[in-house]
């Protein structure tokens, strides 16, 4: 792998609560390669959305706590001042979030908020700014991009103003976008249309891809790597064929035997993961998977699993071996 | 297989949160609101003074001494005297009885009245909704205090008359907030669950929505206390209200503005304990707020009213 | 016929008292007022001229039609503006305004008036004697509404019987007839024509030392200076203009003279009369006056119809702690109506002073216990609540409880006429004549006998007085029936207030006078 | 949107009317009539029957009413029984004054509860936000009256800065309107201001806990940018309505103010009306006021429309 | 086919939108469902799946009568549910009961667990006895796997999918016959999603129940249903069972809602074709005439835009509405 675009270091994010810190994100590393998508996988509170926020400082200093490091191009992002991340943000690094209906700003058109990174980073003038925001919903695939630019978010559909969000992310050409379940709040079919849209984007701008999500069937159609983290740990890291393929990690492997495939006769009862996830504020001292793991021994309460990697390109946070599982 | 698996397989997992009822969780959570902890601590002492207040106070609240008139603070009398030789002091602690029970009989005959039409109202909707609604949009848009002293002028003053007077004023913002809460409570999934259940009107109403819309009555109704006082003080100045010669502190500090000078403190012991007690109640309230109710806002219609 | 200032009006009741702090400038205006001759001087004249004087008041002028209104405040403006036919002097005796001179026929029954010669109307109108009959006829319509005809009680024709002589023609005689035309405002001498055009509420006309100008929420009441005033070649009157402005505020009125905002004000908080002492920049002005404050007992509901229960009361209470309680010393405690000082005096104060053993022993003769008391008040008149607060305290030594009804004067009006109550208390200003003091309130027809005292000797006795031209006769059957009035607590009586005034010190020649009347005719601006 | 505004001004003219009937019952249910307070304590039956009739008081309540409202719907609000004068005249030679002063007062209000608001939930938690917060829980504790006397024995009497009382129209010396104003516009904006301040500061706290705010930032917008551009054009929103209220408020509720500042208000004028019963200037002055008041909201309303887009649309 | 136990025929529900002008005049209507057929046996399950906006849910309380029905009829086991009195209607809700999408939000917060699975028992006068009671619910909280420990608990105090089983529990406390499930699992992790869906699947075995399983998530409807209705805009487009599913969905939108569905396997998902549908859903307040699809299908035709499709049975119980099946 040539250079990363990014390269997360021991990446530790805790808030102070009621009851004391809880580490939401713990000793987290990976790297992002050029032109590459990494899928972040997890659950609810697993930690990954707080993990992306965190490189861009968007957090809350306080209640949150970042440790770490983060370069992108070699530069610190956690380090880094207030003026230098706002030349980052949006500009060399572009964030996507989940809720397209909350996440643009109900009372202003969405031209403004197209032009707004051009203005700033690009020091685009008005009208300048105002014919590549109408050029950039064309590549996002908004019909008759003209007509719709001064109108305003509740006039678009859920898709549509996912696709404002993505033309707003990659405005400034970024290197590296973050998506952060970008669609999950969309139906399928228009999930469908979104995942393509950014593939052909990521094509033709070589774009690198953060894609956080917790659908690993949109895993599967989208990442070149996939990270999959539970309670604020990373548990494994592989290229994807390997992660599906290979199901080295129990929780990984619970993961996917836990989701219906269509097709097919009636299948078998669904293998569910007992339990739920764990609380950050209250981590088990072990594994954070050791309580529901059904391959747990002894051990796992107690001791954190230590990353390994049993092959090229693939890390696993586990004590077990496959061939230890018995199903 | 570990123990703690064998058990999951039986049961889904343990509650995820410590086990505090609602209430208790509301207690908590004021208890760690400085302010509110210091307004209920306000109010406390201000219900131990009106409970005790005629074994405690000095004088009695009507000794009338005209050579010991207007003299100020000392230690016979600790708030000084009033125009009439009156101790203050003792007018003072027992005025907590009078102005207590003003707030929070008009903030109850405001409740009793403007609960009922809000839940009626939000729940029925449709043309009750409409004519209820309007009926409170004409007593709110009449001038609080010509709305008060039209009435009082109707029942003749008097603390009892005083009290329904603040409490019509104060209907309509509680029946606001009911049907608001009711509105949004009825639209709820859990309403659509008892009424799939087969649930009567009456059974929803009673079960589901009442104990729900408490929590932004409850806010509403500390802070229109807090403002029922406050009412109290401006009728008096304006020469209703109480009737003498019972000591409320709005009356008082009427009585006192005509004294500033000569005996600056006959408007500053009452004043104090106005802005105290309406400063605890709000502390309260917001307090409240907080712990049960995040959105409520209504602050803001009942002040106006003043 | 009788007067009775029946004006009685909150803002003017609290502050009947005063403390007379100003004797340099009250000696001088005493001066002026005597000196005739000083006012014919040019030099002297002119440097008394000048200036707009700010009045402040504390009430509302509801209208300015003289006969329509009954608010003191319209009439604090309505005695700069119009005159009457005769007017009480300095001594509230009676000199001619308007009419020069009059006179009485031998049977008493026929009055003749010669009106003063280049008398004009602000309009530049002349008067003559048909206006003098209008605006009596216009009094005695009750058509008209005008609330004064009761004071024509003895008249049967008023005629003008050329420019110049007016002629009444009364009843029975009429002894107070001068008072009753003269030593009131309400009846006053208006023109035809700005009654026809319906103007006199909002443009009067009169004849008096200053013109009205206009009137506004912004401005207040603006008048200015008549040149052709009948007295004008007195130099009179001095100012250029007054303006009054209404603050309803007592604090707020008199910080208003304090920072020098306002020149004059109409009343003084009497709590304030001893700060005010100090304060150079100001002149604070009291004078005995007319008025009296009491209390009356509901003689027509038990047991207050007993004599003995009425006389307990009286006899219970601390007059003169009440007076120092409402008026701070600006009061003289007194068991009858009419104050020292004037002829009619009548000193009689058969009560002792809150002699609870005496009282008790009173209640317990008429077989009263567990009495309870309410007093019709009305913070409108504060005062009225302060001493009920104390006679209630006063009562309660002889286990009478009170219990204080405070309402709004509209609400007082309406239990007083309906005679819903136990006990009412309230003050007489401004009264003059003897009748004024003793007719309505306790003839058995008297108009204000709201507390049904029923005395036939006494009604026998006022009746008699009314017609009795001789003054020193008139005087006994007054003092007579003010005996068993007393006697009979009819009114429990408690104190004459002063009548008092504030003003700058740059304000000259202003006399706060015994009937309560403000007149700005003789008031010059110093510098 | 001339539906809407059709339909609002429908249901306006309906709460007038029953503002009206219940100013209207009110004011023939309160004990003491109009002639018995204008004779004063002399009772004469002929004069009190004379004027009853000429005012038409001897009616049935119900024809009065009716033949008032007839008058009122062609624009005739009668003549005040107490001054002789058009109800209407009253009104509007005092109308000017409550407008001035609940302008002013707004004003106030405004100068003082949206910097510190904003500010305040900007840092909030900060010492900033704790001193704002607890001045304005103080000034909402403060009985308007007290306040008002106060800033008159400190402004005017000690201090001399400003006279104690009084309106000056702003035509006749602008100087002096604003020395009269001063005083009694920072006694109730002080209060309101308060009021403002703290749904202000809530309004924005909350629209900068929105996702789009974190998306602005995501954008790289700096922090000003972020709160002019994106938070603070949703949190005009709602705050518009509060303000819109407080104007309302302002307008009815100025009584006290006036009666102590002797400001020649319409809450002073329907004070009073009240106290004279001279009912026909009590329901046109409440009858006014309430106009305002509603009037107001709509306007209010319809600003909500040009604001948040999303309501425009509809 | 078992015996048939729900007979929805022609179902509508419209919701009129009104006018802001002085009088209230109805200036729209959202046809939210329009024309909706379906039938139910005994014991089966029937899976529901569209988009959101489709019109599912409002189906499936249209068929408990928790919205009132424009038009059309719903029979339960015989009788006619649109008819119903208020007291035949509380009866139906004994034996007809529903299980919500938000088991944050469908559970009373101010109630305990215990208190809102018995409110059912008491609003059916079902144990009078209050010790009876508290056993039918800890035996309630027993089955859908929660400790009856807990019944005194509040819902905050719970996760998701705990709360879900709450809701479950509640649903099941008459001893149905016809659960409704309203997407019962969306708003659940994925490793709490098959645990709810095996819990639905057991109690099923256990009582004998008949699920209307509504969702837009199709890999869940297919794994749970028996036959699975696909709705697009208000209107049924194709109804298909297990055999005829896996043999292939017919309905354009139906196809290419199954291609727009992620399979977790990257090998598949590189390799399979894709339908992408161009632009967006109609609005329910105007929508197209003719095939409601029209505007967004490959295969449209001129027909499409003129003539309604009606659901014909292809065989095998195997219906779609589309005029390429003529």
């Amino acid at each position: 792998m040539s250079d990363p675009v990014l390269s997360v270091n021991e990446l530790t994010v805790s808030f102070g609560t009621r009851r004391g810190r809880a580490k939401v994100v713990n000793n987290f590393s990976y790297d992002v390669g050029e032109a590459e998508t990494l899928a972040i996988v997890g659950e609810s509170g697993s930690g990954k959305s707080v993990s992306s926020l965190a490189l861009l400082q968007l957090l809350p200093t306080p209640p949150a706590r970042v440790e770490g490091r983060a370069l992108f191009r070699g530069a610190d992002l956690i380090s880094m001042t207030k003026s230098e991340i706002r030349g980052v943000r949006g500009n060399r690094v572009a964030m996507i979030f989940q809720d397209p209906m909350t996440s643009l700003n109900p009372v202003r058109t969405i031209g403004f908020q197209l032009m707004e990174p051009l203005k700033i980073h690009m020091g685009m003038s008005d009208t300048a700014a105002r014919a590549r925001a109408i050029e950039l919903l064309d590549t996002v695939g908004i019909p008759s991009p003209g007509g719709r630019v001064d109108d305003y978010p509740h006039q678009f559909s859920g898709g549509m103003r996912q696709r404002v969000m993505i033309a707003m992310g990659i405005s400034c050409s970024p290197d590296l976008l973050i998506a952060d379940e970008a669609t999950t709040a969309l139906d399928v079919t228009t999930q469908a249309q979104i995942l393509d849209e950014i593939r052909r984007l990521q094509e033709e701008m070589g774009l690198a891809v953060i894609w956080i999500t917790h659908d690993l069937g949109v895993v599967a159609g989208i990442a070149d790597r996939v990270v999959v983290l539970y309670g604020g740990s990373m548990m494994e890291e592989s290229v994807i064929d390997q992660i599906f393929d290979e199901r080295r990690h129990p929780y990984t492997r619970a993961l996917l035997e836990s989701v219906p495939v269509s097709g097919g006769d009636r299948p078998h009862r669904l293998k569910a993961i007992q339990g739920l996830p764990p609380d950050p504020t209250r981590l088990p001292p072990g594994c954070p998977f050791a309580p529901r793991c059904r391959h747990a021994v002894e051990r796992c309460s107690n001791d954190a699993p230590r990353l390994r990697a049993p092959a090229e390109g693939h890390r696993v946070a586990c004590h077990l071996d496959p061939a230890d599982f018995h199903d | 297989m570990t123990a703690t698996s064998s058990r999951d397989d039986h049961y889904a997992g343990e509650p995820i949160a410590e086990h505090r009822s609602r209430l208790r969780a509301t207690v908590d959570t004021i208890l760690l609101n400085r302010l509110a902890v210091t307004g209920l601590i306000i109010l406390l002492l201000l219900v131990i003074a009106a409970a005790i207040g005629p074994l405690v106070a000095p004088y009695g609240i009507n000794e009338i001494s005209i050579p010991d008139r207007l003299q100020g603070p000392s230690a016979s009398h600790w708030f000084g005297t009033d125009d009439l030789g009156r101790d203050l002091f003792s007018r003072v602690i027992i005025g907590s009885r009078v102005s207590l029970m003003v707030g929070f009989i008009a903030v109850g005959i405001a409740l009793l009245i403007g609960v009922p039409i809000g839940l009626a109202s939000g729940f029925y909707g449709g043309a009750v909704d409409s004519w209820l609604m309007r009926l409170m949009d004409i007593l709110f848009a009449l001038p609080a205090i010509l709305l008060a002293i039209a009435v009082l002028a109707v029942l003749g003053p008097g603390i009892g008359n005083a009290m329904i007077a603040i409490g019509i004023v104060y209907t309509p913002i509680f029946a606001r907030i009911t049907r608001g809460s009711v509105l949004t409570i009825k639209e709820s999934v859990f309403v659509s669950a008892a009424r799939s259940l087969g649930a009567t009107d009456i059974r929803i109403l009673r079960t589901h929505i009442l104990p729900n819309v408490v929590a932004p009555i409850t806010v509403q109704t500390s802070l229109s206390l807090a403002f029922a006082i406050l009412a109290e003080a401006a009728l008096s100045f304006l020469g209703l209200g109480v009737q003498p010669p019972d000591p409320a502190w709005g009356r008082m500090l009427a009585e006192g503005r005509g004294f500033f000078e000569q005996a600056p403190w006959m408007a500053i012991f009452p004043g104090l304990a106005i802005v105290i007690t309406v400063m605890a109640f709000n502390f309260v309230g917001d307090g409240l707020r907080d712990a049960l109710d995040p959105q409520q806002r209504s602050v803001i219609e009942s002040r106006g009213q003043g | 016929m009788l007067f009775l200032a029946f004006a009685l009006v909150a803002s003017a009741c609290s502050g009947d008292d005063g403390i007379d702090v100003s004797d340099a400038p009250a000696d001088d205006t005493g001066d002026d007022d005597t000196s005739d001759d000083a006012t014919g001087d040019d030099d002297s004249g002119d440097s008394r001229s000048g200036g707009v004087l700010l009045a402040a008041q504390g009430a509302e002028p509801d209208r300015l039609d003289p006969h329509l209104t009954s608010a003191f405040a319209s009439f604090q403006v309505l005695e700069n503006v119009y005159d009457t036919l005769v007017q009480p002097g300095a001594d509230l005796s009676m000199e001619g305004a308007l009419a020069e001179s009059w006179e009485v026929s031998a049977d008493n029954l026929t009055w003749t008036f010669t009106m003063r010669d280049g008398v004009t109307w602000h309009n530049g109108r002349a008067f003559t004697a048909a206006d003098v009959e209008y605006s009596y006829n216009r009094i005695l319509d009750p058509e008209a509404g005008a609330a004064n005809a009761w004071r024509f009680g003895s008249v049967e024709s008023v005629s003008a019987v050329d420019d110049t002589t007016l002629e009444i023609k009364v009843s029975r005689p009429t002894p107070n007839l001068l008072v009753s035309i003269g030593a009131f405002k309400g009846m006053a001498i208006v023109p035809r024509e700005i009654v026809e055009d319906g103007t006199i509420d909002t443009q009067p006309v009169g004849t008096g030392p200053f013109k009205f100008v206009s009137s506004s929420p912004d401005q207040g009441i603006v008048l200015e200076r008549n040149d052709d005033y009948w007295r004008a070649d007195e130099g009179l009157p001095y100012l250029d203009g007054v303006t009054f402005t209404q603050i309803p505020d007592q604090t707020v009125k008199l910080t208003n003279l304090q920072t020098g905002e306002v020149d004059w004000v109409d009343t003084v908080p009497p709590q304030q009369l001893a700060g005010l002492e100090g304060d150079d920049s100001l002149v604070v002005m009291r004078v005995p006056g007319g008025d009296y404050h009491y209390f009356a007992l509901n003689q027509n509901r038990p047991p207050f119809d007993n004599v003995l229960v009425r006389q307990a009361i009286a006899t219970a209470i601390n007059r003169g702690e009440i007076a120092e309680a409402a008026q701070f010393g600006a009061a003289t405690a007194n068991q009858a109506a009419i104050p020292a000082g004037t002829f009619w005096t009548y000193d009689y104060s058969p009560f002792p002073a809150a002699d609870t053993d005496a009282a008790a022993a009173l209640l317990d003769e008429a077989g009263v216990t567990d009495l309870t008391i309410e007093f019709l008040v009305s913070s409108e008149f504060p005062e009225t609540v302060t001493q009920a607060e104390v006679i209630a305290a006063q009562l309660d030594a002889i286990g009478v409880a009170v219990e204080i009804r405070d309402v709004d004067f509209g609400t007082w009006l309406d239990v007083q006429g309906s005679g819903e109550f136990d006990a009412f208390m309230l003050s007489w200003i401004g009264n003059i004549d003897p009748d004024d003091f003793y007719y309505a309130q306790h003839h058995s027809d008297g108009g204000f006998n709201f507390q049904g005292y029923n005395n036939p000797d006494v009604d026998e006795l006022l009746d008699a007085a009314r017609v009795e031209t001789d003054e020193s006769a008139r005087k006994a059957l007054y003092e007579e029936a003010a005996t068993a009035i007393i006697d009979d607590a009819s009114y429990i009586y408690l104190y004459n207030p002063e009548n008092i005034n504030a003003w700058g010190a740059n304000v000259q020649g202003y006399v706060v006078r015994g009937d309560n009347a403000v007149r700005f005719e003789e008031t010059w601006l110093d510098g | 949107m001339t539906a809407y505004v059709l339909r609002r001004l429908f249901q306006m003219a309906l709460a007038l009317l029953g503002v009206s009937i219940i100013v209207f019952s009110l004011i023939h249910l309160v004990p003491g009539d109009p002639v018995r307070v204008a004779l004063g304590t002399r009772f004469d039956p002929d004069v009190h029957a004379a004027l009853t009739k000429r005012a038409g008081l001897d009616r049935p309540i119900l024809v009065q009413y009716f033949s008032w409202l007839g008058d009122a719907v062609r624009g005739d609000l009668g003549v005040s029984f107490r001054s002789g004068q058009p109800v209407a005249d009253l009104l509007f030679e005092r109308l000017p004054a409550t407008i001035t002063l609940a302008v002013a007062a707004l004003f106030v209000a405004l100068l003082v509860s949206v910097p510190l608001g904003i500010l305040s939930a900007v840092r909030s938690g900060s010492k900033l936000d704790y001193g704002a917060t607890a001045a304005s829980q103080v000034a909402v504790s403060v009985p308007d009256f007290w306040a008002g006397i106060m800033y008159i024995l400190l402004f005017s009497l000690s201090l001399r800065w400003l006279p104690p009382s009084g309106y000056v129209s702003f035509s006749d010396d602008p100087v002096e309107w604003l020395k009269h104003l001063t005083l009694p516009a920072l006694t109730i904006g002080l209060i309101s201001g308060s009021i403002l301040f703290r749904f202000i500061r809530s309004a924005v706290l909350e629209a900068l806990h929105q996702p789009y705010t974190r998306t602005a930032r995501a954008k790289g917008l700096t922090e000003r940018q972020v709160i002019w551009s994106h938070v603070m054009p949703n949190a005009w929103i709602p705050i518009v309505t509060v303000v819109g209220l407080q104007l309302g408020f302002l307008l009815s509720g100025v009584i006290v103010v006036e009666v102590i500042f002797a400001w020649p208000g319409l809450g002073r004028l329907a004070l009073l009306s009240v106290q004279d019963r001279d009912f026909t200037v009590l329901q046109g002055a409440v009858l006014l006021i309430a106009f305002v008041f509603l009037s107001v909201n709509l306007i209010v309303d319809l600003l909500y429309g040009y604001l948040d887009p999303r309501v425009r649309q509809k | 086919m078992t015996e048939t136990l729900l007979d929805v025929r022609d179902l509508r529900v419209h919701f009129p939108i009104y006018s802001t002008g002085i009088r209230r005049k109805e200036v729209a209507r959202v046809q939210a469902v329009d024309g909706v057929s379906l039938s139910i046996g005994a014991g089966e399950t029937v899976g529901l799946v569209g988009e959101s906006g489709c019109g599912k849910t409002t189906t499936g309380l249209a068929i408990l009568r928790l919205v009132e029905p424009t038009d059309g009829s719903v029979s339960f086991d015989g009788d006619e549910v649109g008819n119903l009195s208020k007291g035949e209607l509380r009866k139906l809700r004994k034996r007809a009961a529903m299980i919500f999408q938000d088991p944050f939000a469908s559970l009373d917060p101010r109630m305990s667990i215990g208190d809102s699975i018995s409110e059912p028992l008491l609003i059916h006068k079902l144990f009078p006895d209050r010790n009876d009671r508290i056993d039918r619910t800890c035996q309630l909280l027993e089955k859908v796997g929660l400790s009856p420990n807990y019944r005194d608990r509040f819902p905050h105090e719970f996760s998701g999918g705990q709360r879900q089983r709450v809701g479950i529990a509640r649903a099941l406390a008459t001893e149905p016959d016809f659960v409704v499930c309203d997407e019962p699992i969306a708003a659940l992790d994925v490793s709490i999603q098959a645990q709810v869906m095996n819990l639905l699947e057991d109690l099923q075995d256990e009582l004998g129940l008949t699920y209307l399983f509504i969702a837009h998530d199709l890999s869940a409807v297919q794994h749970l249903s028996d036959r699975v209705a696909v709705m697009y805009l208000g209107r049924i487009a194709e109804v298909a069972d297990r055999s005829q599913f896996s043999a292939g969905l017919k309905h354009p939108y139906a196809e290419s809602l199954l291609s727009a569905v992620p399979i977790p396997d990257p090998h598949l998902e590189r390799t399979r074709e894709r339908i992408l549908l161009e632009g967006d859903v109609a609005s329910p307040l105007d929508p197209p005439p003719g095939c409601r699809f029209h505007t967004r299908c490959p295969y449209a035709t001129e027909r499409c835009s003129n003539e309604e499709p009606s659901l014909r049975d292809l065989g095998g119980g195997h219906q779609v509405a589309c005029h390429l099946y003529d």
